[in-house]
């Protein structure tokens, strides 16, 4: 068998390489998506102590006895506020990206679908609401309705769907622009069965891996506006809120807030890997 | 010898491309490459670029050499010389084998390095106003000049070979005919040899000296062009030939196809399965290629092979049923708004002015090039795209069959929800929808697991079947076809041709046959109408309007279409 | 062209008309009392009045929005009730710091970017690790971390403020000027506070940019170019990269938007005084003139990006018409 | 996809690298040879310093170094004392209406022109004029008497016996050049001209401004008093403590008052490379209970509440050294023996009884002003605690602006607010009792108010009649919806070189006069 000298060499990039390769290794990645949501939906059991109430003596470093990741600065175990963190932070993530997901994807879907002026009336709605500040447009929400976790998901929702809507809007117009749309239509289906049917499902691969690649920028967001005083309020846990509260303590007792610091960045991270591999599995089966 | 392979394997994700292949190009001469698509003819060519895609692990063993070189071992930089002096290529694709975001002309300099001669090789390939063409991008030009812009890249660097990979299969005929022509002169001008790859052995009869016919990744016959066409010797050679479909091909029959393949390759030839020569060593051991000018890897004797002809029973040519028509056109005008981003760019008249009318149970062909308006008008009658102006009549159903079955089925649905979405208005129970969804598939000649499939568990064939399936389990008044065959390779399509036929005398329904193929256009209606630019050129029955062609437009045409002449 | 300029300048317009009645609605609604907050907690009641009267802040909101546009019309955003300047001078002191800051930002973005998506040795698989993490991580850990290591520790690097003398445009000055000295200090003090602020835009267009490179490194055009007999730079250089820079463009803008707004976390750890401290500050104190000249100038920046965007994109590509 | 791997080393080496700075141990910093004292601020003044506008905390180290009083509180002691600055000496006529000052000579402003009655005059005006929040220091005086260039005689419209302090303050009118003024008056009494300059008579003179970034003050050499050895002070702003605490340990920054969080205090008492020093103030750490709020509508509620608030426990672990358990209702040392006693103790069986009686469940809302560390820690271990009694207790940031409007509508803010430290303009018991518990004060932030007690103290500060300021605190301390939490102090930590810093500081100010600062 010869080497692969007939094979051009390659500048750096290689063109798509088959999924196949890496499956192992991307179903092992999309199960830590998986993984990530138990542990977030079992923090409950997870968990060895109170996340509110303090346990221990106050900013107890990591490997303290009965504490593995120590106390802060209340005296609170790090490990059940950290876990719970996590179902705090995870979950809200989820919730933004599902509103979004669910929202935007249902403009995208009618607009690319329905094309014309619906098409650009609501392009253009989207479009306004993409040159709006996110952030700021969040922090205004916030600040009208009160901080706390769920106005700050509402501020977060509000600014997320544009993004979806776009992307999904795109998908269905390639889809629409399938003969299949069109032997649909003779075939008689109606309007909403060939959006229900032959459109939709299309724009699913393509929006869970969006949404999921999606999730760890939402962790990250939420951490953002907690540093700026918006998000979760005390003494419930949240990842961010957590990490930003504690940082004027980054130098003096360094796991108060670099220990939630690191679990953001774990699951943002879990967040991409998963996104990218989910990608690559769904890429696969076509 | 410019180039040659000798016993070449090529496995392309472990699956095997190319079995032992041997094969040299003189100098000068036009090789043509004949096979059907998997055949592995487009590999070869790669292959003599030093072009395998990597990601596909190419694994190859064997001798691969051009001018000299070895295109197998050796530096990249040595294979890129070859590529670049000794090599010219030209794609199917013209679209997407140039670069859509650099001018001609330098496309054409990256060669060249001068643009004067950039300019003097335009107009050689027949490109008017060259110096201005240089500046264009090529969206901005039409199919044909496209491809004499490829060629004039493949001749620009004086190759001693020129590798053309089905050249001509994405343009007109008239279009194809010039580019043909123009392959023959360059090819006398320069002295250079060709490498012609197509799958229509017509083409191939126009231009080639020699032409070797690939099949599963074997030659199965090689030899000089008229012998070859003249007395095949190998029952593959030998069917592709009767089943090509022609001007002269008789109507009322059933069309002639080849077997399909059953059942895996194993050691033995891998034609056997479909062979009607076949005997038990045929499936154990591999013929090889033996003769002289006329090589064939065959273990029988041609001339045992049965005649074709006796074999196909007469088709059911259903006449036109006399009464008011289902299809009822008058001064149809289609006008397409050009936009340019946002701006109006213009109109485009898609159809200007068209009456047609089509009886119950009345098949008629329509034939035109690319742009001639012949698929709009189809659309026009499907109520897809509604007329500018004009007024449309359709009673009863229409129902359509696409070009390309595969994307005309919704991926993620399977056979049986497609079928029976067209159940959905006749209130069926569960158990009625399933027997009309068996007895559907049951007709068009396939299982009714085929039900639970999703289209792209299907070959090519198969999906078209579903679609023609879908199309006729509600029978339509009419049955509108949109070149329903033209991915599909020779003896597919003839069996899909004849499957359409059997449909329609079967049901009833009328035919409106849409193709660029004027053989296909008489072998399908009663009537043939000819499209150009948005109007029709001329209408009259089949067979008719081939041998007295009225229109200047339809004798160009039949002039362009290319046929065996033996 | 001029007819898409023109656009895209009355689409602008709305845009900010929409942008500066949300702020002004969001400002009726919120709570928060700016008087307050400027004139000090222990400020008489007396004090307080006639200060809401000199800010108009008793005016119904549709007059007060009325004088608004009028004077935006002019020219003049209003007056910040916090710094008691024009926000256009506030602006005008603020922005050409995180301007520059921005700009070196997407440099770092776009060069990373193309780091991340083209590097293929094991040094690529590293900067694509490293990227990746620091791209995850909370930007206001990883600001706080850069400094411990490069400052702290290291000394390698200044950990504040934009070094100099110079207010306005310190780099594009001295660069302009030739006063290397105080371009060296001023590219010092930008390299940390840049890098954190692309860390996250690098992945993401990166990421894009690798999946259309590969995308087009199948194309046939790129087999035609092979063909050739071009070395691979060449058909790199030519023929790959301008086909697949599309995507990775289009990314590029949305992440110059968040750029914008991600030197909000940025500016305060760097103490960076640009626009994004200048809002940080501003929206506790409940100075909505000056949020409203942010959310101008954000939205503005927003839609020439996209402007712009477009027009390299029809630069790139052709077969776009603009 | 060898990402994975790679990006767990990064992860990691990301996180040792981020941790290591523990072990960096402080070093002793070498003293500065070219007479630049560099003091860091965090967060950028906010408003130009401008004496008379400028109403924020971080700035006065401009606005006290640039500019003087007539009078001021005495440094380096921990009891209200009024001290000469401008004044040397003063007399107050029985009624507290007439306020002679005779002022000290040889003092010139820095444009050069001479300090005399007439500037005082110039100066008080300009304080009215230009309406800023602190203007009702002015509002009574009815008019200056400058007929002697050496002696202003100034008389107020009613007697004021706060007067005095309010000249002390830090926030109190500065003497401003008269001829300065006039000379860059504009339209805005030279406001624009002062967001970057100054006409003041201080030892220091701002030399340039670049907001948000610097500020920097050179020496003025025709200073009349001592001068330190800093010809150059800079003033950097940090918008983040921990890069401020980072540059200060790395010796770029000399001195940080009053900016670093408690959570630190530890770290630095107990290192031999820096001083550290906790200075007295008049400033405390305050909670304020919302009786508009659906928690607190009874004083027994709130009362039950103050009870439960552990404080011996809390200072210690919150605020550490710098505060100390407050037991009089007005500041430390303001009310002559402690009279003033505050009568709350931690009894948290009485909150404990109450919450049964609620239904289960009942919220509560903690707030405390955002950006504040030690207040936001406290409300969070509060509203912890609640929960042990089936209390659903949030706590909550608020911005300045929001925390200023609740006055407005009580019902819109929370129903308690941690105060981290909190204070009044100067040091009489009125500008104590009038902005904490008169809902017009300012700091009375859900306007619990009893208009007796307003009375009482309005009445009381015509003649400083402690007897009436005590019964007033008294009264409003009933009301339980206030409670003087800990007495705080500044804390200033300082290079090992930098010397005089006690001495440089005043009960009144948060701030350090330079001049008096030196090289050890």
């Amino acid at each position: 068998m010869s080497d692969a000298a007939v094979v051009p060499r390659r500048f750096g990039v290689r063109s798509r390489t088959p999924a196949v390769h890496n499956l192992t290794l991307n179903r092992v990645l999309v199960g830590l998506l998986g993984l990530v949501t138990l542990v977030a939906l079992g923090a409950r059991l997870l968990a060895p102590d109170d996340p509110i109430q303090p346990v221990g003596d106050f900013n107890l470093p990591p490997g303290s006895p009965g504490h593995l990741l120590g106390t802060d600065m209340i005296g609170r175990d790090l490990l059940s506020r950290t876990l719970w963190g996590i179902q705090a932070s995870w979950l809200s993530a989820l919730a933004v990206v599902l509103v979004g997901l669910l929202f935007g994807g249902l403009i995208g879907l009618v607009a690319g679908a329905a094309g014309g002026w619906v098409d650009n009336v609501l392009m253009r709605l989207t479009d306004l609401f993409l040159a709006l500040p996110g952030v700021l447009v969040a922090i205004a929400i916030v600040a009208a309705l009160g901080p706390g976790l769920v106005h700050t998901l509402l501020g977060i929702s509000i600014v997320w769907w544009p993004y979806y809507a776009r992307i999904i809007r795109g998908e269905v117009r390639a889809l629409a622009a399938r003969p299949h749309v069109e032997a649909a239509r003779l075939a008689g289906a109606s309007r909403l069965r060939i959006l229900r049917r032959h459109l939709l499902p299309g724009t699913v691969p393509t929006a869970i891996v969006t949404a999921s690649l999606d999730i760890g920028n939402v962790v990250l967001l939420l951490a953002g506006l907690s540093f700026i005083g918006l998000g979760q309020l005390a003494p419930a846990p949240e990842l961010g809120a957590d990490t930003a509260r504690a940082l004027t303590q980054l130098l003096a007792q360094w796991w108060v807030p670099v220990v939630p610091g690191i679990a953001v960045m774990l699951l943002s991270l879990v967040a991409n890997l998963g996104g990218d591999a989910l990608r690559g599995l769904l890429d696969g089966r076509r | 010898m410019i180039a040659s392979v000798d016993d070449l394997h090529v496995s392309l994700r472990g699956n095997p491309v190319l079995r032992g292949v041997s094969l040299s190009v003189r100098p000068g001469e036009i090789l043509g490459l004949v096979g059907e698509s998997g055949s592995g003819k487009s590999v070869l060519a790669l292959t003599l670029m030093g072009l395998l895609p990597p990601d596909a692990h190419p694994q190859v063993t064997g001798t691969v050499e051009v001018a000299g070189v070895d295109m197998m071992h050796g530096s990249a930089a040595a294979h890129r010389g070859v590529r670049r002096r000794e090599l010219g290529v030209i794609f199917q694709d013209p679209m997407t084998s140039l670069n859509p975001t650099m001018r001609i002309g330098r496309q054409i300099t990256e060669v060249t390095r001068d643009t004067d001669r950039a300019v003097q090789l335009l107009e050689h390939v027949g490109v008017a106003d060259a110096a201005v063409r240089l500046r264009v991008y090529p969206h901005e030009l039409s199919g044909g000049l496209r491809q004499r812009v490829m060629t004039a890249i493949a001749v620009a660097g004086r190759p001693s070979l020129i590798i053309a990979d089905e050249p001509t299969t994405a343009l007109d005929v008239t279009v194809q005919a010039q580019v043909l022509s123009l392959l023959r002169d360059l090819r006398d001008e320069y002295g250079c040899s060709v490498l012609f790859i197509t799958h229509d052995l017509a083409v191939a009869a126009q231009i080639t000296d020699r032409i070797g016919v690939l099949y599963a990744g074997r030659l199965a016959e090689l030899g000089p062009t008229r012998e070859l066409l003249a007395h095949p010797t190998h029952p593959y050679t030998a069917g592709l030939l009767r089943s090509r479909l022609s001007l002269t091909t008789p109507r009322g029959r059933e069309l002639p196809t080849l077997p399909a393949e059953a059942g895996p390759r194993g050691p033995g030839c891998a034609y056997h399965t479909r062979c009607p020569l076949a005997v038990d060593r045929c499936a154990t051991e591999q013929p090889p290629l033996v003769g002289d000018e006329h090589q064939r890897a065959c273990w029988r004797d041609i001339s045992d092979m049965p005649d074709g002809t006796s074999a196909a029973e007469p088709g059911e040519l259903g006449p036109a049923v006399e009464g008011s028509a289902v299809v009822r056109l008058h001064n149809i005008r289609c006008d397409f708004k050009l936009r340019n981003g946002w701006r109006r760019a213009g109109t485009l008249k898609a159809l200007d002015g068209v009456d047609l009318e089509v009886a119950p149970g009345e098949a008629v062909s329509i034939v035109g090039e690319s742009g001639s308006g012949k698929s709009t008008l189809l659309r026009v009658i499907a109520g897809l795209i509604p007329p500018t102006g004009g007024t449309r009549e359709v009673t009863g159903g229409t129902q359509m069959v696409f070009q390309d079955a595969g994307s005309s089925l919704t991926p993620w649905l399977t056979i049986g929800e497609l079928l029976r979405e067209r159940l959905l208005p006749l209130k069926l129970s569960r158990a009625e929808q399933d027997q009309r969804v068996r007895d559907a598939l049951t007709k068009i000649g396939l299982p009714a697991t085929v039900a639970t499939a999703r289209p792209r568990q299907l070959s090519g064939g198969q999906r078209q079947r579903v679609a023609l399936a879908r199309a006729t389990i509600v029978p339509p008044a009419v049955l509108l076809c949109d070149e329903p065959t033209s991915a599909l390779d020779a003896s597919l399509a003839a069996s899909v041709l004849n499957l359409i036929r059997q449909l329609r005398a079967d049901l009833g329904m009328a035919v409106v046959f849409v193709t660029h193929d004027l053989a296909v256009a008489r072998l399908m209606g009663d009537r043939i109408v000819v499209m150009t630019g948005g109007h029709i050129a001329e209408t009259g029955p089949a067979d008719d309007l081939v041998s007295h062609p009225q229109a200047d437009y339809t004798k160009t045409l039949l002039a362009a279409v290319p046929e065996i002449a033996i | 062209m001029i007819g898409f300029l023109t656009r895209r300048a009355g689409a602008a317009v709305a845009v900010l008309l929409i942008l500066t009645a949300v702020v002004f609605v969001l400002q009726q609604y919120s709570p928060g009392d700016p008087v307050k907050a400027y004139l000090g907690a222990n400020a008489s009641p007396a004090a307080v009045a006639a200060e809401r009267v000199t800010l108009h802040l008793d005016d119904p909101l549709v007059s007060r929005y009325g004088h608004y546009l009028s004077a935006a019309a002019r020219g003049d955003l209003g007056t910040s009730y916090r710094t008691h300047r024009k926000v256009t001078a506030d602006l005008g002191a603020f922005l050409p710091a995180t301007f520059e800051l921005v700009v070196v930002a997407f440099l770092f973005a776009l060069l990373l970017g193309a780091v991340f998506a083209m590097l293929r040795t094991i040094a690529g698989t590293f900067v694509r690790g490293v990227l990746l993490v620091g791209a995850t991580a909370p930007p206001f850990l990883l600001a706080l971390g850069g400094i411990i290591l490069f400052y702290a520790h290291l000394g390698w690097l200044p950990a504040t403020g934009r070094g100099g003398n110079d207010d306005g445009f310190l780099l594009t000055h001295s660069l302009v000027t030739g006063d290397w000295a105080q371009f060296g200090d001023g590219l010092q003090h930008v390299v940390l506070p840049a890098l954190v602020l692309a860390v996250a835009p690098a992945v993401s267009i990166g990421r894009i940019l690798r999946a259309s490179l590969q995308q087009t490194l199948s194309a046939d055009h790129v087999r035609t170019a092979r063909a050739k007999g071009l070395t691979e730079v060449a058909v790199f250089g030519r023929h790959v990269l301008r086909n697949s820079i599309g995507p990775g463009l289009s990314m590029a803008g949305l992440q110059l938007g968040f750029m914008f707004a991600g030197v909000v976390v940025v500016e305060q750890i760097f103490s960076w005084p640009g626009i994004g401290n200048y809002l940080a500050e501003s929206i506790p104190a409940a100075d909505y003139p000056a949020i409203a000249g942010v959310t101008v100038v954000l939205g503005a920046v927003y839609i020439v990006t996209n402007t712009v965007v477009d027009m390299i994109q029809a630069l790139a590509d052709p077969r776009i018409a603009l | 996809m060898k990402l994975l791997r790679f990006g767990a080393a990064a992860l990691v080496a990301l996180t040792i690298a981020a941790c290591d700075g523990k072990t960096n141990e402080a070093q002793v910093n070498p003293a500065p040879t070219d007479g630049v004292l560099t003091v860091g601020l965090l967060g950028d003044i906010g408003q130009p310093p401008d004496p008379d506008i400028y109403y924020a905390n971080n700035g006065l180290a401009i606005v006290l170094n640039t500019y003087e009083g007539l009078v001021q509180y005495e440094d380096n002691i921990d009891t209200v004392k009024i001290a000469p600055r401008l004044a040397t000496s003063w007399e107050v006529s029985a009624d507290k209406k007439v306020y002679t000052f005779h002022l000290r000579s040889g003092v010139k402003f820095h444009d050069g022109t001479a300090f005399t009655s007439d500037a005082v005059k110039v100066s008080l005006q300009r304080r009215t004029d230009v309406k800023g929040g602190a203007a009702y220091m002015t509002a009574g005086v009815q008019s200056v008497d400058t007929s002697d260039p050496a002696t202003a005689v100034v008389t107020l419209k009613e007697g004021n016996a706060a007067f005095l302090d309010y000249l002390a303050s830090p926030f109190g009118p500065k003497m401003i050049s008269p001829s300065a003024l006039a000379a860059n008056k504009g339209s805005d009494d030279a406001q624009t001209y002062l967001t970057t300059h100054d006409i003041g008579s201080g030892p220091y003179t701002l030399a340039a401004v670049q907001t948000g970034t610097k500020y920097e003050l050179t020496q003025f050499d025709g200073y009349w008093g001592t001068k330190s050895p800093f010809t150059k002070v800079e003033l950097p702003v940090y918008n983040d403590s921990s890069a401020l605490e980072l540059a200060f340990d790395k010796g770029d920054v000399s001195a940080i008052v009053a900016a670093l969080p408690s959570s630190d205090l530890k770290k630095y008492e107990t290192s031999a490379a820096v001083n550290s020093y906790l200075l007295p103030t008049l400033q405390s750490a305050l909670v304020t209970l919302n009786p508009s709020g659906t928690f607190f509508k009874t004083a027994e509620a709130r009362l039950a509440f103050l009870q439960s608030l552990d404080r011996e426990k809390l200072i210690p672990q919150v605020l550490g050294d710098r505060s100390e358990l407050a037991t009089t209702l007005y500041a430390k040392g303001m009310i002559p023996d402690g009279a003033d006693k505050q009568e709350i103790n931690y009894k948290p069986e009485v909150l404990k009884a109450y919450a049964a009686t609620l239904p289960a469940g009942t919220t509560m809302t903690i707030g405390y002003a955002t950006g504040n560390p030690n207040a936001q820690q406290l409300a969070t271990i509060v509203a912890a605690q609640m929960a042990t009694l089936n209390i659903k207790a949030t706590a909550q940031g608020y911005p300045t602006a929001q925390v200023f409007d609740w006055v407005n509508d009580p019902a819109k803010g929370p129903d308690a607010f941690f105060d981290g430290n909190n204070g009044p303009d100067g040091g009489n018991p009125y500008m104590w009792g009038h902005v904490f518990w008169d809902k017009s004060g300012g700091i009375n932030y859900f306007g619990c108010d009893d208009p007796s007690v307003d009375a009482d103290l309005n009445k009381a500060v015509l003649t400083g009649d402690n007897a009436l300021f005590v019964s007033a605190a008294t009264k409003y301390a009933s009301s339980g919806c206030y409670l003087n939490f800990s007495y705080n102090k500044d804390w200033v930590v300082a290079q090992k070189w930098l010397t005089g810093v006690a001495e440089s500081h005043n009960i009144g100010a948060n701030e350090l006069n330079f001049a008096k600062l030196g090289i050890a």
